[in-house]
């Protein structure tokens, strides 16, 4: 009972697929970047997994930068949320709806 | 500067319609007329340096433009060309000279100028890059004046111009890409050259996907049925000058367009698609006229006729051989004159009335009698009366065509009977009968500015009509060429029977003659 | 001698065109004046070539071509043979006279100029009908002379009829000139060329069934300009025009250009007897036909006209039948008699203030000696009388007939004849004789000016003694024409059928005068006669026009209202206007997509995703189902 | 054997910590299961060799973002249910599910794993920090330091905009307004 690489990325999947779900589903902002977070760990693991089992350090590159950009991400999408939430007092996302075509 | 007067004859339009923006409102007319005249004297002299004894391209002008796929500024005329670029000044010419409009004159003619520039244009490339430039570029001051000086639907109509020409010529444009993959597949290099595509032997299966594809982009210019539709609402509300030139010149291109891309490129898909053809064309003839004969607008009957005529060209074209060839050519011409002359004509009377129903009419004869002996002298023409200019196209177009099809023949002729009906009835409400409407009764003249216009127009249908070989005579020579191209191209045996061999006909000529 | 062609050829279009240019100013005599002086040239010429052409020669002249493509080579050519020229002769007398009379006839018409125009602008069209050395020329003319018919029909354009009978005259021809561009085409495409001399060298090798199909078609151009059957109604309608242009054009000149086709191409027709004897048949129906409608007709210019038919058809017997001459022969002496019987007739118009029933006018004769003898003569030259030029002509024509054994043809034009003499005096009867009935309508007629009197005598001194050319004409004609000579070989027959033709007709005249002479009253439909069936069935001219005007006319403007409204508008423009609205559907439908809700537009990324997903998942099973 | 059973249990952990992230109502919840989810992927990390990575992760994620995220849940004050309204929450689960299905059939597809070579091999004789250090320093340099400059611009960018005062948004002014400001701004533009 070995663990393969393709456990590794069906887990991946599943998270991933929970991340999507998340996204899709919520219409608070704050638990929205949650969801997007689930994402970007799904494909975290998945990248730690491939460099683990093809021997190869890029994985773990991506994988960090990752992690980088997801900081970032925060810092940028929390200060946004409070500028909203200052304009409007809510962070609903169906009420941001000025770009109705 | 004759070997580059094709390139001069093209730019110098439109060089000096940017010039002519700094030209002040009030001597912008002059200006205008100006410059169309030079550029009408250069296409005179073109003419006149033309050798109407050789069959091929003359004055070729060459540049690279992007050498990686073999696309070249590439220019020349020969006798089936030469005639609708002198037609396009000419016209141009006439147009600003006789201009009635009086709104942002300035505009309307700088936006001619342009016109005149992607007219020349079209009919001088040699390089399909080059003429689908052109041709595209041609929709645009059309759609223009159609959209800023055009009646109250004018809005309506410029959008249905444009999109429906422009969606078959993207068509059309995928078939220009595919022949040059195909031209690179069998040479391994890139050409767009025209000149060099006539060289190129295709197998049938692609002749006829390439020459469906050809087909829609010119088809719709054309119009031929069922593609028509667009063509009513332009003329009905573009201004007269628009009309006169979409008519004489615009429509022409499609037509164009076939003698210079479908017949030569595709022999045998232009013989397996030859009766298909001829009864689109047939339809377009009898059909269109009809619906000539029901319209209660004048403007709508002279679009409808335009339509219907543009089926006997089709006809001749797809003849294919000298005699409907050559028909369709000079037919082409002829039609240019005689619906643009119609369409200044009816602007006359819209000028003076703002109405162009018949029924608001009736005996103008006697009211206006120099201007329904001009109108009945272009009707005439119109009708295809003998000593006019359309007679010996649609004469030689429905000649060719016997050659290939008795009894469609037959059936195209019915042309001249329809063609009598709505044209004589027209006249009949328009000018006959007893003035009835108050306002008719103190209208002017045709006045001199509108006869400057209106009297080269009938001196040239009469003058062709009566002596056509100056014209006849260098397109012939080019369409022998091009019939003895397609004759030596083409690979079905039905093909080979269909097109005749002149080079083996002019042997037994000479060879009675020797004997 | 060419220089003598050029100038019968275009001193006509000199004087339309010198007229035209006086055609928006106000009357002018000067324009009459010229135009007949150069219509004059124009005959004196063609006599100079006539006495040429005598002498054994023809002129033969190309002056440029035309029209030239592939192996197309059409020129302006110009022949003067033994045919042409008395066809040159036939029209320049007849356009002269018609020239010289209509100064005066128009004198009061404010188109005077324009009239002029037309007028001579028809004599050259016609001149180039029949001088034309090939199909092409004599198409130019056969349609030259459709429009100027239609410009002079239509002279009066503020009258609705005349412009409708205009537009009729002209739409009719050019059905039946289809049918002759047709023969030209399969001449072509056939021959080679469009040249008489080269088609009719040449025409014997053709198999025979193209040849026929030639003849066909080219006599279909035929039957539309001399308005056989059915394509006769324009030529009564045609009287719309003013009186000299009916004489000139729509009696003498134009409408027996189809005659002179099928005289023309006598090659063609002799190789196709059965075509031939169709057009015999067909002639002297139409001669029956005519004459038939001609009885009850109360407009004395359709009852000339339908008389013109009635003739038209004794030529076409005679062509048809191969009688080539003679047909030539009926068409120059019933030039002659019925340019005068409608000069005539205008006369009368004009006494009468354009009154055209026979009825209501009656006791004539005393006002209007000079026309009252005129057109009693021109009647009986019409009627056959010997020895006036009818006699000579149109007894031929019966000979003819009974000579080539066909039987039924000669009873049929022996009725016509009979009738032809009943008709005609009925109208003279009614016009000149009788009590005076235009006093009941106020008119004071008066005999018209000297000078149209005298101008109209050549055509008088013409109909009285154009059988006595018979021998010469017949001596010129059979260089160019067979020379079949129609003799009754027994000579007791012979007698027999000459006296009694004289007598039959007589008797018909006799019958005319004695029934019309003394008539009193103008008929107002009640009587018995005008109730029963056969009156109004030739009345309303056997119902054609009608059943023209309901089956042809009314449903090909329905359909072409149709075809606008119903087709083209709303089935070919319609899909159009579908197809854009249906791209403009689905973008106003996708819209909603872009509704600015975030949440929904990431479920359009993740369907977006998937769908991309599943593409590639596809393929590559694809991809390596490919290269497995 | 250990490494299956570490597997398993993390896999179960995870996905449980995820979905009551993804799912509850509550955001204390939320917060307090991903932090707990982060932990556990980190466990992966270090399973697979990735040390640096693992401590990384917690140190970023449980560290910084999660501190992040809890003040902007008293920020914005979502302490208590989160109310969100639900539109279609089946498409919600198909869409998730079909795109994991999709997912998976790619991974499990032999081409992918058979055609990938290893640019920068592990050498199992260095730490697996000093062999991230290497490559991160030599190959990754100009990334890197991208990252570096991406967060600081990310910080200050954040500073930005939770301290800028939002009185006027031209996107919510109406047309009229907007012109009356460019007019004060600008009043020699006059004509158009």
């Amino acid at each position: 009972m070995e663990i393969t690489l393709t456990h590794y990325l069906v887990l991946s999947s599943v998270l991933f697929a929970i991340g999507l779900i998340g996204v899709m589903r919520r219409k608070n902002l704050l638990m929205l970047f949650f969801a997007t977070e689930i994402l970007l760990n799904a494909t975290n693991v998945a990248f730690a997994a491939i460099s683990h089992y093809m021997g190869d350090l890029s994985g773990q590159m991506f994988a960090f930068f990752i992690i980088a950009i997801a900081a970032s991400e925060v810092a940028i999408g929390l200060g946004l949320l409070i500028v909203w939430y200052k304009r409007t007092g809510k962070i609903d996302l169906d009420q941001m709806n000025s770009m109705r075509g | 500067m004759i070997d580059h007067i094709l390139t001069l004859l093209i730019f110098f339009p439109a060089l000096a319609a940017m010039l002519g923006f700094v030209v002040t409102k009030d001597s912008m007319r002059a200006y205008g007329i100006a410059v169309a005249f030079i550029e009408f004297i250069l296409s005179l002299w073109l003419w006149y340096a033309y050798d109407p004894m050789v069959s091929g391209m003359q004055f070729m002008e060459s540049m690279p433009l992007i050498p990686a796929f073999g696309i070249n500024y590439l220019l020349g005329v020969d006798g089936i060309s030469l005639f609708i670029i002198i037609l396009s000044t000419f016209f141009t010419l006439l147009g600003i000279g006789s201009l009635t409009e009086t709104r942002h004159v300035k505009n309307l003619i700088i936006t001619l100028l342009f016109l005149e520039m992607t007219m020349v244009g079209v009919f001088a490339a040699l390089d399909a890059i080059v003429f689908y430039v052109f041709w595209e570029l041609s929709l645009v001051p059309m759609l223009y004046i159609i959209g800023a000086w055009g009646g109250p639907l004018r809005i309506y109509a410029s959008i249905k111009f444009f999109l429906y020409t422009f969606t078959g010529s993207l068509v059309m444009l995928v078939g220009m890409l595919f022949m040059a993959y195909f031209y690179y597949q069998a040479t391994g290099q890139w050409s767009f050259s025209i000149l060099e595509w006539y060289r190129l032997i295709l197998p049938e299966n692609f002749q006829l996907w390439l020459f469906a594809a050809f087909f829609i982009g010119f088809a719709i210019k054309v119009p031929m049925f069922p593609f028509h539709t667009w063509l009513p609402y332009a003329h009905g509300q573009a201004p007269t000058i628009g009309s006169v030139i979409l008519a004489a010149i615009l429509l022409k291109m499609g037509t164009y367009a076939f003698v210079r891309f479908s017949l030569p490129l595709f022999p045998d898909a232009s013989v397996f698609f030859m009766f298909p053809i001829a009864i689109i064309a047939i339809i377009m003839i009898i059909y269109t006229a009809m619906v000539a004969y029901a319209q209660e607008d004048i403007k709508q009957v002279v679009a409808y006729s335009s339509v219907s005529h543009m089926g006997v060209i089709i006809l001749g074209t797809f003849a294919l051989n000298v005699e409907g060839v050559s028909g369709s050519v000079f037919l082409m011409l002829a039609h240019g004159v005689v619906s643009g002359a119609l369409f200044l004509l009816v602007g006359v009377i819209y000028d003076r009335r703002h109405t162009k129903l018949m029924s608001e009419f009736g005996g103008l004869a006697s009211v206006m009698p120099r201007y329904a002996t001009i109108f009945g002298i272009m009707m005439m023409a119109s009708v295809g009366l003998p000593l006019t200019i359309n007679f010996v196209g649609e004469f030689l177009s429905l000649l060719g065509f016997y050659k290939q099809s008795h009894m469609l023949t037959l059936t195209a002729g019915v042309a001249i009977i329809v063609g009598a009906i709505y044209m004589l009835s027209a006249y009949k409400k328009a000018f006959f009968g007893t003035v009835t409407n108050e306002e008719n009764r103190n209208l002017k003249d045709v006045n001199k500015t509108e006869l400057f216009g209106l009297i080269p127009l009938v001196i040239v249908a009469i003058w062709l009509g009566v002596y056509p070989k100056p014209v006849l005579g260098p397109i012939n020579n080019s369409v022998e060429s091009i019939i003895q191209l397609m004759h030596d191209k083409a690979q079905s045996p039905e093909a080979k029977e269909r097109i005749p061999n002149l080079s083996e006909s002019k042997k037994i000529i000479s060879m009675k003659e020797a004997n | 001698m060419e220089l003598y062609l050029y100038i019968a050829l275009f001193a006509p279009l000199v004087g339309s065109l010198f007229s035209a240019l006086f055609g928006m100013t106000p009357k002018t005599y000067l324009t009459g004046y010229i135009a007949s002086g150069l219509l004059f040239t124009s005959f004196v010429s063609s006599a100079i070539l006539l006495t040429y052409v005598m002498g054994g020669h023809t002129v033969h002249v190309e002056m440029m071509t035309w029209m030239a493509t592939g192996d197309l080579y059409i020129p302006f050519g110009f022949v003067v043979d033994q045919v042409s020229v008395v066809m040159m002769m036939v029209v320049t007398i007849v356009s002269t006279v018609v020239h010289i009379y209509s100064v005066g006839y128009m004198d009061h018409d404010k188109g005077f100029n324009r009239f002029f125009a037309w007028l001579s602008a028809f004599v050259f069209s016609m001149m180039v009908l029949v001088m034309s050395d090939n199909f092409a020329g004599l198409f130019i003319g056969w349609e030259g002379v459709g429009l100027c018919s239609w410009g002079l029909i239509g002279f009066w354009y503020h009258k609705e009829s005349a412009t409708w009978a205009a537009n009729e005259a002209f739409i009719m021809n050019r059905i039946a000139d289809l049918g002759m561009l047709i023969g030209i085409f399969m001449l072509y495409w056939n021959v080679g060329s469009l040249q008489y001399d080269v088609v009719f060298a040449e025409i014997g090798n053709l198999p025979i069934v193209i040849i026929t199909w030639i003849g066909i078609f080219l006599f279909i151009g035929a039957m539309g300009k001399s308005a056989q059957f059915p394509l006769h109604t324009w030529l009564a309608d045609a009287m719309e025009g003013p009186t000299p242009v009916s004489a000139l054009i729509h009696a003498a000149t134009m409408v027996t250009a189809g005659v002179y086709l099928v005289v023309r191409a006598n090659p063609i027709y002799d190789l196709i007897p059965n075509v031939g004897l169709f057009i015999a048949s067909l002639g002297a129906f139409v001669a029956l036909f005519a004459a038939s409608m001609a009885l009850v007709n109360r407009d004395m210019k359709r009852i000339i006209a339908y008389s013109t038919l009635s003739q038209l058809g004794y030529m076409f017997v005679a062509a048809g039948l191969g009688a080539y001459w003679v047909a030539l022969f009926h068409l120059m002496a019933h030039a002659f008699f019925k340019a005068l019987l409608f000069l005539g007739a205008g006369n009368v118009m004009h006494a009468m203030h354009d009154e055209l029933d026979p009825f209501k006018m009656g006791g004539l004769r005393k006002v209007m000696k000079g026309t009252f003898i005129m057109m009693t003569l021109a009647s009986v030259a019409l009627a056959g009388i010997y020895p006036f030029a009818g006699f000579f002509s149109k007894d031929l024509i019966l000979e003819v007939g009974f000579v080539e054994h066909h039987y039924v043809i000669y009873t049929v034009l022996l009725l016509t004849a009979g009738l032809t003499a009943f008709y005609s005096f009925r109208l003279v009867a009614l016009i000149f004789h009788g009590e005076e009935r235009y006093k009941l309508f106020g008119i004071h007629p008066h005999e018209a000016y000297k000078f149209m009197l005298v101008a109209m005598s050549p055509l008088l001194l013409l109909a009285m003694i154009a059988g006595s050319f018979k021998m010469t004409y017949y001596q010129l004609v059979i260089n160019l024409l067979p020379s079949t000579q129609y003799h009754v070989h027994n000579e007791v027959t012979f007698w027999i059928m000459t006296i009694g033709t004289q007598l039959f007709v007589m008797a018909a005249i006799l019958f005319a005068y004695k029934k019309y002479s003394n008539w009193n009253s103008v008929p107002d439909g009640s009587s018995k006669m005008e109730n029963s069936f056969g009156y109004k069935l030739l009345w309303n001219q056997y119902y054609i026009p009608k059943f023209y005007e309901e089956v042809f006319s009314k449903p090909y403007l329905e359909l072409s209202k149709i075809a606008w409204k119903q087709i083209d508008l709303k089935i070919v423009d319609a899909t159009v206007d579908m197809i854009a609205n249906a791209i403009y559907k689905t973008g106003e439908n996708t819209r909603d997509i872009q509704n600015g809700n975030l949440s929904t537009m990431l479920r359009w990324m993740v369907f977006g995703l998937i769908v991309l997903l599943a593409l590639a998942v596809a393929f590559t099973v694809g991809y390596n189902a490919v290269s497995a | 054997m250990f490494e299956a059973i570490a597997f398993y249990l993390f896999a179960a952990l995870t996905i449980v910590m995820f979905t009551i992230t993804v799912m509850t109502s509550q955001a204390l919840y939320a917060i307090t299961a991903m932090a707990a989810g982060m932990i556990f992927i980190s466990a992966f990390f270090f399973i697979l060799g990735a040390d640096f990575l693992g401590a990384i992760q917690i140190i970023v994620y449980t560290g910084a973002v999660m501190a992040l995220y809890a003040f902007g849940m008293m920020f914005f004050d979502t302490t208590r249910n989160v109310v969100e309204k639900r539109t279609n929450p089946q498409i919600v689960f198909v869409l998730g599910v079909l795109a994991a299905v999709m997912v998976v059939a790619i991974f499990v597809a032999p081409i992918v794993s058979n055609n990938i070579q290893a640019l920068y091999p592990i050498d199992a004789a260095i730490g697996n920090t000093q062999a991230i250090g290497m490559v991160l320093f030599t190959k990754y340099l100009v990334p890197f330091e991208l990252a570096a400059v991406m967060l600081l611009v990310a910080m200050i960018g954040g500073i930005v905009l939770a301290g800028k005062k939002m009185d006027k948004s031209l996107t919510l002014m109406a047309e009229e307004d907007i012109g009356s400001m460019d007019d004060s701004i600008e009043p020699q533009a006059g004509g158009h």
